[in-house]
């Protein structure tokens, strides 16, 4: 059993775009992680309002320092709550949780092809690291609204080919990141990002691969329902007709279920 | 008998606390994180005849102190439930209760007489408050005539006690839980969700799919405690306490209203160990404030009212 | 016209936001620390035809992310408030509803009459849901008939709009509401306040002398946004909105839900600023959203729906 | 105008007798204060729990400091978050509240018995420095529990005679404050404490004298009327039957209201 809660302390946390925040949590609950693109839920704050956990992805571990870092944008109530804490603050963490982003059957030197959108990107990261690790070759296409918003671009370009899309081409490609599929060629992709992106790049993507779901969530841990979809065909070990994506996902095989 | 304990029919409990259904699944996920057998029952999410599917999401919205859910009764099915999560449950020697739903009397008679045989089952919660089904649920719960209607006949083909677990969105509370009391219920499950709905404001449409939603969490807990109170005053069966339980006082205040055991709910999605940790609590703070046992604080409001007239 | 402005019955507000009944007196207590010119209208302190004590105290109890009260319409009486209150807030050129209780019709109807007659009352708030008076407060509000047959009498004595006040401890509101609006409501206020109770654990009775209160606060919202988004649907006449209203996020929450104005009540024990703050605070976050009237998102939701079937 | 609302800083928070707290907070509002025994309407914390204010009782004033101190017990969830906010925090303050203790007709060398019960005592404090530099004599009896809950005592003595009563006898006088009364002659009373007490010094005492009562509060300006007493006899200047204590009090003559 990895699972757990902890409080975890707040050793960096810094504004890497507008509205959009990397912190990094320090606690032992970083080197139970089994995957990259496992998720955590942060209780923001102590108390009844916020009530609920929020769902944050793994977007880096170090190991040997025992901290995870994590890539938020500020959007409601919960992450404003975040990004007001500072160094030194606990929060805490439920996690690792859900099933990430499977590697174990890609070879030395496939090239691997990851496509991320807004806050999708973060959980992309982890798992370039470990993809470049096995001495697979990466190639990233990260797409942002405007040249304003985008960040974890020199990450990604330590570790391979990096293409940048904005809607409004204020950098790199304008349009989506699809508009960035031209030319590729690659043994396997990994995706992540707004429910349209992904319906695109599963259809545009010429092999298989994988996509990270986001959905409302209560408990997390796979007990309330709340966050469910369905397969396009029932299970084929449990018949089951639904997967729920914070425990079955949020990694699920192209195709696997309807988005 | 231990500080902690309470006995109702078909349940004896080594404390007052089990899961609220719907918030615990079948118990397996929350197995990963404690030993189930230190709560005081378990109350597993509502099963219906056929598998269902519930409703689209998103099914669930938070709210200032609370949260909405329309999950819509998805469970895997009575066939299922009787073929893996009850035998999985086998391990636990702690009592086991079951929701049982549907839509129309004839459903909950059949899982009432399928579920009830099985062997470790120890009670049946009649669910006739979901608010986030078309048929059925609520349904039943919003008149005295036909809550009582479906008691008797769930009653008829039960081996084991059943509690109604009563909805809250009603007008006299108390003339459903006397009507379902007549018609022979051994207990009382309540409150079910207040029914809610939140708007987006990016949108001007509900957040939920199924635009309204169960309120839950801490937030309804007065709701609750006048409810149990009032209904407390004047039937005799015991009743099981749920609606915003996070606190251990939240545990004592619910049975001084009038309830004999608590159910957790939302708080288990806080914290996942939510029930050990309330379970583990109570009794410094019964030494505190000078509770010997449970059970003698039992309906002690009740007991009260009645001396002060 | 300006973008806060809205315009009910009897009530050209230059802005959505007014006190709700009970939560601001007649307004000589919160004049202290701002120009109540600035508010979008005044609601006052129901009003009853003789002088009421109200209940014993304690009157209050906090709740998670809410609070109960049980102040029992305790008000000086009709001829104090035409002679004192009413004058006193001539001096504002801001709208004044005068929410209006009693035990029985004739009650009612001789505080609607008379102070339908006074030149700076705009409208009259007719309370048929309070939940802390043994006679008359909701026992009007819990019966579609009797609540219809109040209206009409109230209906025709007032020289001004009747707004009804409904209670949301009923089964079901739209019934009621579909009927003061056949009865000749103007408009509709709700919700008045949730029945609720609170223990105190050293001594195991209700916190409250009167046992039981009414809920308010930001925990409630979810519960007033579904009946005014399910009541919308089907009336035909203006809603204020109130419950748990906090922030300037809930006020138009409240008038995407259906709303055509609203009502702030605990908030202003929070915080004595709250109604002009949340009025200052309306136009920024209209622009962030996109929203360049209030009048143009005013039962939005309601229209959405109607288009989407 | 003088009522309005501040954020307060903490300047001190220290624990006086077991859960006994005093804490200092700086701000304009402090040199707002009217009379002794005015109080004023803290919100220990921002958010909806705890949602309503707490009534405190100003203890002492540093008019150049710009200072007020408050002495409270930790009872329930708002007095305990308000102990564990630190120096340098800010609390909401709304005030100064009500009307305290009259001293206009206190003369010099008047003797004045000030008998105060629990967290009844801290308003009592500033009455007495008040007192003391209009050149009355101040004799004070301070109600406790046992020896070990004694607070103020020495602040108290430097201002006048001292006697301390404790239910158990631990120190000073053994049982209640009234059993202090005898042979002690003065001119006017002042109180504050448990109802119980209240009505034992109304009854006991030889002169006029004032209290100040405690109720569960709204609003705490007078607009809510959850914290209302009844007048003995219905007012003579305005015909009301009822006092608001948040705003009528909650100082009142003896005798003026039920109690
Ligand atoms: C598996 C998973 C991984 C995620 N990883 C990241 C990440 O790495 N970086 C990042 O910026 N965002 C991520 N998100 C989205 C993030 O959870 C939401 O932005 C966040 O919960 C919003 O909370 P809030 O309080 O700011 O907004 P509010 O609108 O106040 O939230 C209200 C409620 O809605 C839920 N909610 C709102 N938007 C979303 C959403 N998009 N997905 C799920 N729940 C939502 C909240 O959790 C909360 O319960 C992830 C979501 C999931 C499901
Ligand atoms: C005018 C006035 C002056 C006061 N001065 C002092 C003082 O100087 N020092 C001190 O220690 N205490 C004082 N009190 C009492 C103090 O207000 C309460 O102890 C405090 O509000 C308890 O809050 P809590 O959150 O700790 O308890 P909780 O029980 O969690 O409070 C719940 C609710 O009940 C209210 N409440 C509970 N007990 C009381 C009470 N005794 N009086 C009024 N409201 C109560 C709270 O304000 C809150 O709204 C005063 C009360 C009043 C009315
Ligand atoms: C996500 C969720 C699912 C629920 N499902 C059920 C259910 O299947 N059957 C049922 O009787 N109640 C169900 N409930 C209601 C709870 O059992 C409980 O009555 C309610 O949530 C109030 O308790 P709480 O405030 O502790 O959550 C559900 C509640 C939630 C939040
Ligand atoms: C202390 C108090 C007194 C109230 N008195 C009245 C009243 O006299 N008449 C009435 O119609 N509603 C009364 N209400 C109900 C409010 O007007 C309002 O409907 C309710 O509090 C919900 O709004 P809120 O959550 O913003 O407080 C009272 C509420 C409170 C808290
Ligand atoms: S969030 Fe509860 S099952 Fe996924
Ligand atoms: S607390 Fe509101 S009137 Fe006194």
């Amino acid at each position: 059993m990895t699972m757990r809660t902890e409080d975890m302390k707040i050793t960096e946390q810094k504004e890497v775009a507008p509205k959009i925040f990397k912190v990094t949590l320090s606690g032992e609950l970083a080197i139970a992680l089994k995957s990259p693109g496992q998720f955590i839920h942060v209780q923001v704050d102590k108390g009844i309002d916020p009530m609920l956990r929020r769902p944050l992805s793994i977007c880096d571990v170090n190991l040997e320092k025992e901290e995870l870092t994590l890539i938020y944008r500020v959007e409601g109530k919960g992450t404003k709550l975040l990004s007001e804490k500072n160094i030194g603050d606990s929060v805490n963490v439920l996690g690792p949780l859900g099933e990430g982003f499977p590697i174990e059957n890609v070879k030395e030197n496939d090239t691997c092809l990851l496509v991320g959108g807004g806050v999708g990107i973060p959980p992309l990261y982890y798992l370039a690291k470990k993809l470049t690790n096995k001495g697979a070759k990466v190639i990233t296409i990260l797409g942002f609204r405007n040249a304003g918003d985008i960040f974890l671009e020199e990450e990604f370009a330590q570790l391979g080919e990096v293409i940048i899309t904005t809607e409004d081409g204020s950098k790199g490609i304008k349009g989506f990141v699809t508009n960035a599929f031209k030319g590729l060629s690659y043994d396997v992709f990994y995706t992540c990002g707004p429910k349209g992106m992904l319906r695109a790049v599963e259809s545009e993507a010429v092999t298989a691969g994988f996509i990270s779901l986001e959905e409302r969530m209560g408990c997390g841990v796979g007990a309330c329902l709340a966050c469910v979809c369905d397969y396009t065909e029932p299970n084929t070990e449990t018949g089951k007709t639904y997967a729920k994506i914070c425990s079955d996902g949020p990694v699920f095989k192209a195709g696997e279920v309807r988005i | 008998m231990s500080r902690l304990e309470v006995k109702l029919p078909g349940l004896l409990m080594k404390n007052p606390v089990m899961p609220a259904s719907g918030c615990f699944g079948f118990g397996q996920e929350y197995a990963k994180f404690y030993d189930l057998n230190r709560l005081g029952a378990i109350c597993v999410k509502a099963v219906t005849v056929e598998q269902r599917a519930g409703n689209p999401t998103p099914r669930v919205a938070e709210t200032p102190g609370g949260m909405l859910n329309a999950i819509g009764l998805q469970n895997p099915g009575l066939e299922h439930v009787l073929e893996h999560e009850l035998p999985w449950l086998e391990k636990f020697d702690t009592p086991i209760v079951v929701n049982i739903a549907g839509n129309v009397p004839e459903d909950y008679k059949e899982v009432a007489r399928q579920i009830s045989k099985v062997k470790n089952v120890n009670a049946i919660e009649l669910n006739i408050s979901c608010p986030n089904v078309k048929e059925g649920g609520i349904a039943f719960g919003t008149s005295a005539s036909t809550a009582a209607n479906l008691t008797e006949q769930v009653k008829a083909v039960s081996n084991v006690p059943v509690y109604v677990k009563l909805s809250p969105n009603v007008t006299d509370i108390v003339e459903i839980a006397k009507a379902v009391e007549g018609a022979g219920a051994d207990g009382l499950s309540m409150i079910n969700t207040l029914l809610g709905m939140r708007i987006d404001l990016k949108t001007g449409q509900p957040i939920l799919a199924n635009r309204t939603g169960g309120l839950s969490g801490a937030g309804i807990k007065p709701v609750a405690i006048r409810m149990i109170h009032d209904v407390s005053q004047v039937v005799n069966i015991p009743i099981i306490g749920m609606g915003g339980i996070f606190e251990v006082d939240d545990i004592l205040e619910f049975m001084m209203a009038g309830a004999s055991a608590v159910a957790v709910g939302t708080a288990n999605f806080v914290d996942p160990f939510a029930c050990p940790n309330l379970i583990d609590g109570l009794e410094t703070r019964m030494d505190e404030l000078g509770i010997d046992t449970l059970s003698s604080i039992v309906g002690r409001s009740s007991a009260l009212c009645n001396s002060n007239r």
